[in-house]
């Protein structure tokens, strides 16, 4: 019998936990010219803001040790333009698709997750919560108990189908987030957004980005990505966790679900292996094989903790 | 959504043409055949010692689309590595990336202008036009270089056919000077034909070329350079600013842009 | 004229901003086998508590990529004994000695200070109030800036000479921690210890480290630790800061210096390269003459941001 | 504070012993000479692929104590790349790391037993002994392996002159069985020679070694292994449990000690 690969989050049925990163993998039209995106789980899209933001001038990335910074700067067509030209395309495909919000003041997360709400396709919002707060003078939302769960709690209200909550790494305890989350009726947890980190070149003495710093992410980042998703499983939060950080091959991915994921997302990965997602989805069939386990599901959580 | 393949695919020539120069040859490569003049292949290197990809202009396409070669100088990490694989070892290359080269009419004089490492795309557009039936003699190859060891494979551009002109700064090898001397003398001399130009090379060499193209009036196209993360447009790492405001994603909307549509 | 390598840090010079970080030298002994320590600026020592400690059961470490884990569980031979046998080979030799003082409890931390306030070879003291907390019900010192102001000022009252307060970086806010540590005396800051990580092996299910988590080391942590010296360099906290995170070769070194390190320490490097810290002084050297500065100490703070 | 030596050194000899088996010697070694039966290597790979050195046995140290060699089996990471490497190139090595063999007393029957890949260690042991004149029929020479392929070096330890024991589990060369076999049986054929015994391989074998020691009361000594970050002792992360309680670092109280030491 050939291994189940199928996951549920939230009440959806996905065909595999394999999911790309917002970010990662733009609005699925440049993927689907890699491979046909029904091999994946879901695609999350870019974070969608309101309005339509051009992001940070160039450089916006740089290399480091097994990873890289990048501080795009949220550049995306907006809400408008991504209703009319984007959904289009991504109705199209066979895949679950979740859409990525982003704002600086509630109201736009708001707004951008009304309009979402009568577009079909989209299966699931992801909220990151990991911009600047302009409101409460650009602390993360994320960074904040209350203000996680006042987004979250107000997204929720506006979006019918299931809210995740992306979660900042850059805490002091992603648990007390996590819970704060939950409280407002998340319905998932991503985890991890990237960490934030800089590089500077030592000849021109100018930061790597014209943001001045930017976020980590990549193999670099997997432990501490690895011990958030562990941390929060064993909190014992209810909503499921879906791990991302530095996710290369099936044996992160295992890693992930073995610490308590119930899906992953590969960001950093598409750039150095845009098949990244194919390969991990054939490898885990084997790996499952090979383990003897029927199902996906079976890896989730059972770390044998000492 | 156009069709990119991610395949490995083995180094079967590599050549060391200069100094830190090398061309590398790899087969089998699908999609080969497909690859047109400007457009580009993402490498991956096998080491984790660099974490993106890199970037490279198809030089050349076998006749029967199963080989295609690149040129690249050593110039970082990742060229260094590149440089000590061998014959016989594997890498995992995208392709095909990128947009094209405009194809000129056969009755346009075509200036192909390369600075340094920025001369592969060139030689690959002059070979496709010949093929196409577009007159050696309508095609003039200016290629740049600090001296002598910096302008490669002489005997094959010669033996295109093509109007060479080589040109050093220290005068080691061709004309001594600028490579926009000799462009410009042609274009001076030229009576009346209608010309084309397409570049590649280093930024202040393209930003003179435009200016050429500005000063008569000649329409033209520059490839340009970015860091480029993921190569196929899904990261928007690679911007540049278009004069017309906003940015273009070099990997997918470029590396060829038309005279004075970016901010170099 | 050959550049000058010397630093002064809270009123103290140094021979040059090169320290080798806690728990990566031991106590000096092994690693004078390779260079003489008079080529460092400054030895640390590994944590030193109360009493004697063996640490976790291994497996204690565990490579990821560009990076480790480390769950020593700060095996040491307690101040006893480290008085009586470590001292007076750290007497002989001709470098500067800081002493990273450890505990878990706040007394502990006060009464190791003060043995060490007697110890005339003991030119400062490093606090690592990344411990968990006892008294506190395990949550971190250094997470909570009540605590660390606390635990600074208790230090300084029984410790004569300067003492450096070592931040984790696993916070919200590490300029809140930094200022917390000024108010409470810190005489400089050293920024970062570890990051906290985890790493499974997927065939036999089990954590690679019998701690479960660890703490992640290494150059894939330096962009977050370059990030966090620049916050609190920007932020106009007053004392020096000894950068710390994945140095390697002179150029992160340079890197620190621009962000705002008076000084840095090599922690996972000297394992993949023992003789680092003589590479890197003789590099630094070459950089200063190459870019024609006088001094190491023009570097500081000077990146430029955009 | 013993002396170590971080060097760069060159591969000047590689050798395909079998499968996935290989010799490495490095040239020059400073410090070779310091070399003793017991001690290892620390070696870097020249990638960040992984990020610890790698420990190896010293398997022979030429006479002029400028060569160094290792023996070693391809298992992950870190040997794959290792395997990867050819002659000429450049590692960087930490040396020399570790404790050492006791010398036995000239009227000692020796007993080496090497499972699997800890034959190097026994190799430069017997070595050593001959070398500082120990009778070669007073040095039994036990080599555990799975089959034929795992049992290396057959003419160079027969040339040795040494009493050669070679055992496999599927009999496919000496005689079938477990190593422990024939150690037994020289052991109880013995008649009341003094003995003493030496083994480093897979701890199972360690372990039966020991039980060995204790039934027949003869001292002897095992090399072990563990995870080694740094290698000279500053990182407390090779520990291992000793029976008298607390820690011992393999890399410097180790990687030999006497039966009954370290919990396994
Ligand atoms: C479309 C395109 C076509 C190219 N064609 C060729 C070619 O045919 N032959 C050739 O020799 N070179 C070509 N280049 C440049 C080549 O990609 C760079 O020289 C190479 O990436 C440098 O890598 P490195 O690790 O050796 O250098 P490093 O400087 O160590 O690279 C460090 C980082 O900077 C980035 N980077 C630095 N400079 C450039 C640059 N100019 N372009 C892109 N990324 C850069 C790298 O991606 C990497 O992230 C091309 C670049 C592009 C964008
Ligand atoms: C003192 C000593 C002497 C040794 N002598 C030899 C020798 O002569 N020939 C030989 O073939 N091998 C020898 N080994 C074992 C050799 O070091 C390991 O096979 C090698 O480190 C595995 O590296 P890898 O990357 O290929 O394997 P991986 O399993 O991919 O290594 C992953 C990680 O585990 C660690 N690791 C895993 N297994 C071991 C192990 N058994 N010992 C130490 N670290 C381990 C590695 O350091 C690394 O961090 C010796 C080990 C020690 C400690
Ligand atoms: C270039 C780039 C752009 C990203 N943009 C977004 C974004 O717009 N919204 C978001 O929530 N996360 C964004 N991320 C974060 C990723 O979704 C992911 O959380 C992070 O990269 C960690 O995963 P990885 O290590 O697999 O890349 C971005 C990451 C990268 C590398
Ligand atoms: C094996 C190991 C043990 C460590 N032990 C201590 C310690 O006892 N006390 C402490 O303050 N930091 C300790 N650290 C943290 C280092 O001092 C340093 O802050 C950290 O490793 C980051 O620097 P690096 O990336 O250069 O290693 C330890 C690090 C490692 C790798
Ligand atoms: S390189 Fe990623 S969008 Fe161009
Ligand atoms: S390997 Fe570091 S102490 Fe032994």
């Amino acid at each position: 019998m050939t291994p189940d690969l199928k996951v549920q989050l939230a009440g959806i049925e996905f065909a595999n936990p394999i999911m790309t990163a917002s970010g990662c993998c733009g609005y699925g039209e440049e993927l689907a010219g890699v491979f046909p995106l029904s091999k994946l789980g879901a695609l999350v899209t870019k974070s969608i803001t309101l309005k339509p933001r051009l992001g940070h001038p160039p450089p916006r990335t740089a290399e480091t040790a097994s990873g890289m910074l990048n501080a795009i700067g949220l550049a995306n067509v907006g809400i408008d333009q991504f209703v009319a030209e984007k959904v289009p395309f991504l109705a199209t495909q066979k895949t679950r698709i979740i859409v990525n919000v982003a704002g600086s003041k509630l109201q736009e997360y708001i707004e951008v997750a009304t309009r979402l709400d009568d577009c079909e396709v989209v299966d699931m919002i992801e909220l990151n919560i990991s911009c600047p707060n302009v409101d409460e003078g650009g602390m993360e939302f994320g960074a904040d108990p209350k203000m996680t769960e006042k987004s979250v709690a107000a997204v929720k209200k506006v979006f019918s189908r299931p809210v995740i909550a992306k979660l900042s790494p850059n805490v002091t305890s992603i648990v007390q987030i996590a819970q704060a989350a939950e409280q407002g009726g998340a319905d998932a947890f991503s985890i991890i957004n990237s960490l934030v980190g800089t590089s500077i070149d030592i000849e021109t003495r100018r930061p790597r980005l014209t943001n001045n710093r930017g976020g980590l992410t990549g193999p670099a980042i997997k432990p501490v990505a690895l011990a958030m998703v562990d941390a929060v499983y064993r909190s014992g939060c209810r909503p499921p966790i879906i791990g991302i950080g530095g996710i290369a091959d099936y044996r992160d991915v295992v890693e992930f679900m073995l610490c308590g994921a119930s899906a992953v997302q590969i960001g950093t990965a598409l750039f150095i292996a845009p098949d990244t997602p194919v390969k991990i989805a054939r490898d885990l069939k084997a790996y499952l094989k090979r383990t003897k386990l029927q199902s996906v599901t079976e890896l989730i959580g059972k770390v044998k903790r000492y | 959504m156009s069709k990119i393949a991610c395949q490995d695919t083995l180094i079967t020539k590599k050549r060391h043409l200069s100094q830190d120069y090398f061309s590398l040859t790899f087969s089998p490569v699908s999609r080969a055949n497909r690859c047109v003049p400007g457009q580009f292949i993402h490498l991956l290197l096998p080491s984790t010692d660099v974490t993106f990809r890199r970037a490279f202009s198809v030089a050349s396409v076998s006749e029967d689309g199963n080989e295609l070669e690149i040129i690249f100088r050593v110039v970082g990490r990742g060229t260094t590595l590149l440089a000590g694989l061998a014959k016989g070892d594997r890498v995992n290359i995208l392709v095909p990336l990128g947009n094209r080269f405009t194809i000129p009419r056969k009755n346009e004089r075509v200036l192909l202008i390369g600075g340094g490492i920025g001369f592969p795309p060139m030689m690959f557009l002059a070979s496709r036009l010949l093929a196409k039936g577009h007159p050696a003699d309508k095609i003039e190859f200016f290629y740049g270089g600090r001296s002598k060891d910096d302008i490669l494979e002489r005997t094959r551009i010669k033996k295109l056919g093509v109007r060479f002109h080589p040109v050093t700064e220290d005068g080691s090898f061709g004309e001594k000077g600028l490579v926009t001397q000799p462009v410009e003398r042609v274009i001076s001399e030229a009576t009346g034909e209608k010309m084309r130009m397409y570049a590649c090379g280093p930024e202040p060499m393209l930003k003179a070329v435009e200016a050429l193209g500005v000063k008569y009036g000649i329409p033209g196209e520059i490839s340009v350079e970015a860091p480029m993360p993921c190569g196929f447009g899904v990261c928007l790492g690679c911007v540049l600013p278009l004069k017309a405001g906003g940015y273009t994603r070099v990997c997918t909307d470029g590396p060829v842009y038309p005279f004075g549509e970016v901010v170099l």
